[in-house]
């Protein structure tokens, strides 16, 4: 990534408290516009809280988030939404009892305008919209690989699917931020490299900028441009995947945890 | 619709300018993309090409340049080739699933100048031998995806192309339809490689006219029209689904569907529900044995009705699909059989709407066959080549049989020569193997008949029978004859044998090498509580050479009664550990044995089949679809079988 | 019988989103209708008035009620004060405003419901699940002690039970006394028909998908974009909405008064279970559920007779209570889908026929 | 004006010409309000250890008290009585539990919820199948003579003496039990976390027979204490209903809650309905507790003794 890139998103010194615990403590970082920004750090470094504050569902007790060059102190979801932050989950949340194809619709849902009276009879920009935002629906399904399962509901289909299918339904919305909260748990070395495979695609494509949480260090080096680390909810470490991996406090923390 | 005039519309550029005209607003061509069947007029599909051929022409393509598609059925491929022949220029499509050298081989050979590759998959293969294809200069891509940071000059996006080439169009308003004019019908117009089960490919030259008589006189035979739907799904590099599906929907007007991708085929197939339909017999196999394996775990009842429905159509299923004569009962039970079991079955798998089905290639087993038949799928037998442009025999209605490939195709002739080998003369006939003289002369004769390489004969009725590559055909040490694909054949037509290697040439006895079919004999395991972890161990379990030997016991209780055929009964054989793969060389892209590679890397094997061994240790390479390679190596079992009363047969002559 | 879909393929989003793709299922739906319009020419009056209309009435409750229940997952136990709501309110307008026609006092009724409706979801913001149960179920005690002890809802009638003003569509009365059932089949029929029709237009729309977003995933359907409040109290209105126009249909067209014991909380239980039992989440299964809830205590009733067998109403009472628990129970274990899932499920079956799966 | 004077000033002025009156009533309230309290605290326990919302325990205490009723008006001694349907109620959790529950774990809160619907009518049925439908009277021995304190001027029941102390001996039990047993300290574990409880070896279905069992002798004292007051009929199960306003009041989680959220609502639906009642034209007891459950639910979903709903992704 070129130095002189813009800033998306910066964090200043957030803290997140849970009753008396720390979550997170005094974190700052930033996203360059077009980069894959990588979170890693051992099982309970506050990774994931990190992603949840960013978009909007926990709300940091202090610190501040710039995005787009706005700075506020806390978003609500919707807000977040809709200014173009989507993401996927570390536990799967689908909506299980729809199609994949009504999932990936259901991302696209801050794009569509008609009104109730509209789509209670089916006409006008109800039914255009459904034609246009069904095209760009499987424009997604496409992308991903996942035509052959469109019509069948989340629920029946195998874990790494589910995971893809995710994606499918972030990727809808055609968000300027990408979280993705270990898009790569729980899968098989092939299902691994499909979707970083997916990832990079995702960023070269469409020029989103992603920020990915993963565990798995191997697939943070190969996908990332740079990477902060974080333990026990403070950063630890922040720059490219090499200077990371030779950054002595980093490889003290995962010689202590299992990876 | 009577068919165009096809001496002055002689090219398929013409033949294409036509259907625009006469038939602008029929769908020519769909494709099932985003989720839809998207669909091309036979105007839009002219406008396109048209604009496409300026684009190709901008870019330096000249008459008599090669082009090369790779890629799966898609439109654009096939429009580039269209537009190609409207240039004078030759497309020869390539497999898409070659590796990079054997693709290096043809582009070099055909001397090609531009690549219409589909995907980056396809483009990096061809960048990967670039260097060592100095006349090839330009490479177009139909898909952009992964392909945005390749920045090298020559690489040009089809829609970049196709915009180029509508400001020449503008520019130029005349050039195309001159280049279509300049087209003549002895011009070439595609160029096929034939894999070939030995040595390099050949470049088959086939002309428009060559095309165009052959498709036309298939499209007459089968009364097609411009109502037909035709799936193209068999790979594009195959002169069939050029034939078939471009060709002749050029001529008869009808409209040719491309499938999402081979993942969803089936689901595509069963969408769009083809009225002609074109498949080797292992499509049809695969279909017959899910059919089976699916009703496996059917309710008593329904095994019931299908079973019982399924005795009646075999009964006189056949009969009535002939139009020959069937007591009323008989038609009423088959009527009844219809609504329950054949209609939703032949919905089921997509072939409701089947007018005419083709299978060829390979022979196909009787018993699948007659299956599709008895449900009155009007599928029947054909033989042809390359070298034929398709066709050289089609069984006619109402003179339908399992054993035969049917009679000579009008307009061809046929005969057999001395040595049992099959030759035919017909205006389909190839113009040459490019540049390569010698084989051309070798397999045509100056009077333009063709050598098959097949041996068969024709019989009374002037069916005509193939029994194997003529140069396969051999003589047991005792003397008789030896024809292995035959016995491999009828070894192939049980349904969890997946593929079979006879061996006995100068030997003293048959001897064969099984491959088992993974799907089915794993589903077989399965009911039975087989534990098995690997497609080795399954093969080597007692429990399936058990029930190898009772196939082939009742393949020679077959063969004992086949008075040419009693000596080659099979004495001895084993399962291979793993399946013939095309990657790793044992077969062809077409799916194919070769039978010399497989001899030479499971010479052990055969040594054992023929030196009394009862296992013997073997160490083979298998490659992963992903590329990686690992060793497969243990214990073949070796069984013996017994001959069943052959000395009968031969003790009665 | 058997689904023959090879070569029913769809060349445009808009064919392939048809309300219904499959062709012979299309046909299948004419041949319902055709059925429905013919009923009046072959089915006698006891049929009509005493099963037909209740049964299309409280089609349209239970659709209403799976709307905000089986699709956006969230409960009510006030079904029926809404329904008295909607009966109530074109009382109202069609005493106040007697020149409006009669199907729009119907359809005004319903949106007063609505509204009424929303003050009522209005909790379901900060809430979810059974905790909306407590917020409808004030509703119900609230609503029906509103009705019968505020006069001005019955426009001060004495007997605080007032019948309904008889009203005719293209000359024909369709309420009041004087109506012939026919007519009132028609006209509950006619709405039955279109409100069916906007339930699958909503459902398979955007505001469908963001219902049943929240329903299954909540904290998802909020990171997409969907905004909670919002999409309940929509969910909320719309159902109160087909409620209100039930109730009103009830008054009007079936039991020809307006009083508020008609929709007790039992009313509320009855459309609750037609839902459960015709299958959450599914339109149709509404229509299951409301047949099978109305029909079944009539044959419950009558079915002991057939067989000689004597037994007193209470029992009957009794068993009915027990078998509609057990099922209850029976469809959220077995098939929390209802029905409508065995429907499907047989439909399905008929797609792959003969292969089993 | 006219209203906001008859709602604002009238009461007040009423309340205070006349303390004893008013005390009476929020004595009269409180009385009530033990028994919502006693409901409550059956949905409470089967809330807080399965965190299922038990819609059929009002239909279990008047199942209770139909077969308690039953059996002894067939002769047979209250305490063996009493005993008797004990073990009835302990039948029906296991029932409960090995027809229902089990078949619904990891179901959602709603459809656990509908589910008990399901088991309320049922039981419903059944009870009324086997004892009839009629209004039975009780007499257990609970004295129900009228006592007069502060000089004769406030008016209680005996029965509701004795019902309060009761209850108030039996939510003590219930919440030392919850706290300091190990079947206790069990259920707050299973309450907490599902798999956590199951990985220390605790077994998931014991847990949920004992506390439905426990949920069904809570509901057999509330249907005696409401039995000899009302005598035990079907408008008993109605009346439970009104524990769903204590609850929301209390918070769902919250033993004491439960108990003090039933004497509020109950004191203040008696002291509504006396006061304001009449102007609103009367039986507005029908509603009050909902709706100030409601009032509650937009600002306070949580109730007052409830945690805190946190969501987690």
């Amino acid at each position: 990534m070129a130095e002189t890139a813009e800033t998306l998103l910066t964090v200043e010194n957030i803290t997140l408290r849970f009753g008396g615990v720390k979550a997170l403590t005094d974190v700052s970082f930033d996203i360059r516009k077009g980069e894959i920004r990588a979170i890693i750090g051992p099982n309970g470094a506050g990774k994931s809280s990190m992603l949840n504050c960013i978009n909007g569902f926990y709300h940091p007790q202090e610190g501040r988030i710039t995005y787009k060059g706005q700075t506020r102190k806390q978003m609500r979801p919707y807000e977040a939404a809709s200014q173009g932050i989507a993401r996927t989950f570390q536990n799967i949340a689908l909506f299980r009892g729809m199609s994949v194809l009504d999932n990936v619709m259901t991302g696209r849902v801050l794009k569509m305008n008609s009104s109730l009276f509209e789509q209670a009879f089916f006409f006008g920009r109800a039914r255009s919209e459904e034609i246009a935002h069904r095209a760009k629906a499987e424009e997604v399904i496409d992308f991903l690989e996942i035509n052959a399962i469109r019509k069948t509901p989340v629920g029946r289909l195998p874990y790494g699917l589910q995971k893809r299918v995710e994606l499918a339904r972030a990727l809808a919305a055609e968000p300027d931020l990408l979280l993705l909260d270990e898009p790569m748990a729980g899968m098989n070395v092939e299902e691994k490299e499909d979707m970083s495979r997916f990832i990079l695609n995702v960023n070269a494509e469409f020029g989103t900028t992603i920020a990915l949480i993963e565990h798995d260090m191997g697939v943070v080096m190969d996908l990332s441009d740079r990477v902060v680390v974080l333990n026990y909810g403070e950063k630890l470490a922040d720059g490219t995947p090499d200077e990371v991996r030779s950054d002595q406090a980093v490889i003290d923390a995962y010689l202590g945890a299992s990876h | 619709m009577p068919l165009p005039d096809l001496d002055r519309h002689d090219t398929f550029p013409k033949l294409l300018r036509h259907n625009a005209g006469a038939r602008g607003n029929r769908p020519a061509m769909r494709e099932k993309n985003l989720g839809i069947w998207q669909t091309f007029t036979w105007s839009e599909q002219a406008a396109e090409v048209r604009a496409l051929a300026c684009g190709f022409a901008n870019l330096g393509l000249k008459r008599g340049d090669h082009i090369s598609v790779i890629g799966e059925n898609r439109p654009r491929l096939y429009w580039s080739i269209a537009a190609a022949q409207a240039l004078g220029a030759i497309p020869v499509p390539v497999y898409q699933d070659s590796v990079a050298n054997e693709m290096q081989f043809i582009l070099e050979h055909a001397s090609v100048k531009i690549v219409i590759a589909e995907n980056q998959e396809q483009v990096d293969k061809v960048l990967s031998i670039k260097d060592r294809l100095p006349e090839l200069h330009t490479i177009v891509y139909c898909d952009p995806r992964g392909l945005r940071d390749y920045t090298e000059a020559f690489l040009h996006h089809y829609d970049g192309v196709l915009a180029k080439g509508r400001d020449y169009d503008k520019v130029h308003d005349k050039f195309f339809d001159e280049q279509v004019d300049a087209g003549k019908g002895s011009d070439h117009a595609i160029m096929c490689y034939t894999s070939g089960t030995t040595g390099q490919p050949k470049g088959v030259v086939l002309t428009h006219r060559n095309c165009i008589k052959i498709g036309a006189m298939a499209i007459e035979f089968d009364k097609l029209s411009e109502k037909d739907d035709v799936l193209a799904y068999l790979p594009m590099a195959w002169v069939g689904d050029n034939l078939l599906s471009y060709g002749q929907s050029h001529i008869a007007g009808f409209c040719m569907a491309c499938p999402e991708s081979s993942e969803t085929l089936l689901i595509d197939l069963r969408e769009l529900g083809p009225t002609y339909f074109f498949a080797p017999p292992r499509i049809f196999e695969t279909m017959l044995t899910s059919v089976m394996i699916r009703m496996e775990d059917a309710g008593r009842f329904k095994k019931w009705l299908f079973h019982t429905f399924l005795d009646h159509a075999k009964k006189v299923g056949e009969r009535i699909l002939d139009g020959k004569s069937v007591g009323l009962v008989d038609r009423i039970k088959y009527a009844l059989g219809e609504i329950c079991i054949y209609g939703p079955l032949k919905n089921m798998l997509g072939l409701s709407r089947m007018r005419i089905g083709y299978t060829a290639g390979e022979a196909i087993g009787p018993e699948i066959f007659v299956f599709f038949r008895a449900l009155g799928i009007n599928l029947k037998q054909a033989y042809g080549q390359t070298e034929a442009s398709v066709f050289v025999t089609l069984q006619p209605d109402g003179e339908v049989r399992p054993d035969t490939v049917g009679k000579a195709a009008p307009g061809v002739e046929l005969k057999v020569v001395e040595g049992g080998e099959v030759m035919y003369r017909s205006e389909g006939v190839f113009l040459e193997y490019y540049k390569n003289p010698d084989a051309t002369a070798s397999t045509k004769t100056p009077d333009g008949w063709v050598h098959t390489g097949d041996a068969g004969f024709i019989d009374d009725s002037g069916h005509l029978h193939i029994i194997d590559r003529a140069k396969d055909v051999g003589k047991l040490a005792s003397g008789d004859l030896f024809a292995p694909k035959y016995l491999e054949n009828k070894l192939k037509f049980f349904p969890n044998i997946r593929e079979a290697v006879a061996v006995g040439d100068g030997r003293d006895f048959a001897a064969v090498m099984i491959n088992i079919d993974a799907d089915a004999m794993g589903n077989w395991a399965e009911r039975r509580n087989i534990a098995y972890a690997s497609y080795q161990e399954l093969s080597a379990l007692p429990a399936v050479y058990e029930l190898m030997a009772s196939h082939l016991a009742e393949m020679n209780a077959g063969l004992a009664k086949e008075p040419q055929m009693a000596a080659s009964q099979i004495r001895r054989f084993l399962v291979l550990p793993k399946m013939l793969e095309a990657d790793d060389g044992e077969m062809t892209r077409t799916q194919k044995v070769r039978r010399s590679a497989v001899a030479t890397k499971y010479a052990p094997l055969i040594e054992g089949l023929y030196n009394g061994a009862t296992s013997v240790y073997m160490e083979v390479e298998v490659t992963f679809e992903d590329g990686r390679r690992d060793i497969v190596k243990g214990n073949v079992p070796i069984w013996d079988v017994d001959a069943a009363s052959g000395a009968m047969a031969r003790a009665a002559e | 019988m058997l689904y023959r879909e090879a070569g029913d393929f769809k060349t445009s989003y808009a064919k392939d989103q048809a309300l219904i793709p499959i062709r012979q299922d299309r046909v299948m739906l004419y041949i319902c209708i055709a059925i429905a319009l013919a009923l009046p020419f072959v089915a006698n009056d006891y049929f009509l008035g005493s099963i037909a209309i209740p049964v299309l009435i409280m089609v349209i409750a239970a659709i209403g009620l799976n709307l905000l229940l089986g699709f956006c997952g969230q409960i009510s136990l006030g079904s029926g004060a809404f329904m008295a709501a909607g009966a109530y309110m074109a009382y109202k307008c069609a005493t106040a405003f007697p020149w409006i026609p009669m199907p729009v006092s119907i359809i005004l009724a319903g949106i007063a419901t609505a509204l009424i409706g929303l003050a009522f979801g209005l909790p379901a913001v900060r809430i979810k699940g059974f905790y909306l149960a407590v917020a409808t179920l004030a509703a119900q005690f609230f609503l029906l002690w509103l009705f019968t002890h505020v006069p001005w809802f019955v426009n001060y009638t004495m007997s605080g039970v007032p019948t309904p003003p008889p009203a005719t569509v293209l000359g024909v009365y369709v309420t009041g006394a004087d109506a012939p059932n026919w007519a009132k089949y028609l006209f509950v029929l006619a709405f039955c028909a279109g409100l069916t029709w906007i339930a699958y237009n909503l459902v398979r729309s955007r505001i469908g998908r963001t219902w049943m977003a929240i329903r299954d995933m909540d904290i998802a359907a909020e990171l997409i974009g969907i905004r909670p409040l919002w999409t309940k109290l929509t969910a909320f209105a719309i159902s109160s909405f087909y409620c209100g126009i039930a109730g009103a249909l009830w008054s009007f067209c079936f039991i020809n008064t307006v009083e508020p014991t008609a929709f007790d909380i039992n009313r509320s239980f009855q459309i609750l279970f037609m839902v459960i039992i015709g299958g959450l989440g599914s339109i149709l299964g509404s229509y299951f559920g409301a047949i099978f809830i109305t029909l079944f205590p009539i044959l419950l009733n009558s079915a002991p007779a057939w067989f000689g067998l004597e037994i007193p109403g209470n029992i009957i009472t009794n068993l009915e209570f027990m078998i509609f628990g057990a099922m209850i129970v029976f469809f959220l274990i077995a098939e929390p889908n209802g029905l409508a899932r065995l429907w499907q499920l047989g439909k399905e079956k008929l797609r792959l026929w003969p292969f089993p799966h | 004006m006219e209203f906001f004077t008859d709602f604002f000033v009238g009461p007040i002025m009423e309340m205070v010409k006349a303390p004893e009156f008013l005390a009476e009533v929020a004595i009269a309230g409180l009385m009530s309000g033990v028994m919502y309290s006693l409901v409550g605290l059956g949905f409470v326990l089967i809330f807080k250890a399965s965190g299922i919302f038990n819609f059929a325990q009002g239909v279990m205490v008047l199942f209770a008290a139909l077969n308690f009723v039953g059996l002894m008006d067939s002769g047979v001694h209250p305490i063996i009585a009493f005993v008797a349907t004990l073990v009835i109620m302990t039948l029906l959790a296991i029932a409960i539990e090995k027809l229902v529950l089990r078949h619904l774990v990891n179901q959602s809160q709603l459809i656990l919820f509908m589910s008990t619907i399901g088991i309320a009518f049922f039981l419903e049925g059944f009870g009324e199948l086997i004892w009839g439908g009629n209004v039975r009277p009780l007499h257990v021995g609970i004295p129900d003579d009228v006592i007069f304190i502060a000089n004769g001027s406030i008016l209680i029941q005996e029965a509701d003496l004795f019902a309060g102390v009761t209850a108030a001996f039996l939510v003590t039990v219930l919440a030392l039990g919850f706290r300091y047993t190990a079947v206790g300290r069990a259920l707050r574990a299973v309450a907490d976390d599902h798999q956590a409880a199951l990985s220390v070896g605790i077994p998931l279905n014991h847990i949920w027979i004992i506390v439905w069992a426990v949920a069904g002798f809570v509901a057999l004292v509330a249907g005696i204490m409401w039995g000899t007051k009302l005598g035990v009929q079907f408008s008993i199960s109605i009346v439970a209903l009104k524990a769903l306003p204590v609850l929301i009041l209390g918070g769902f989680t919250s033993i004491p809650g439960a108990i003090i959220g039933g004497l509020i609502i109950g004191m203040g639906e008696k002291i509504a309905e006396v006061y304001w009642g009449a102007l609103f034209g009367g039986a507005i007891e029908e509603w009050f507790a909902y709706i100030v459950a409601l009032i509650f639910l937009l600002f306070r979903p949580q109730g007052l003794f409830g945690d805190k709903i946190i969501d987690r992704v």
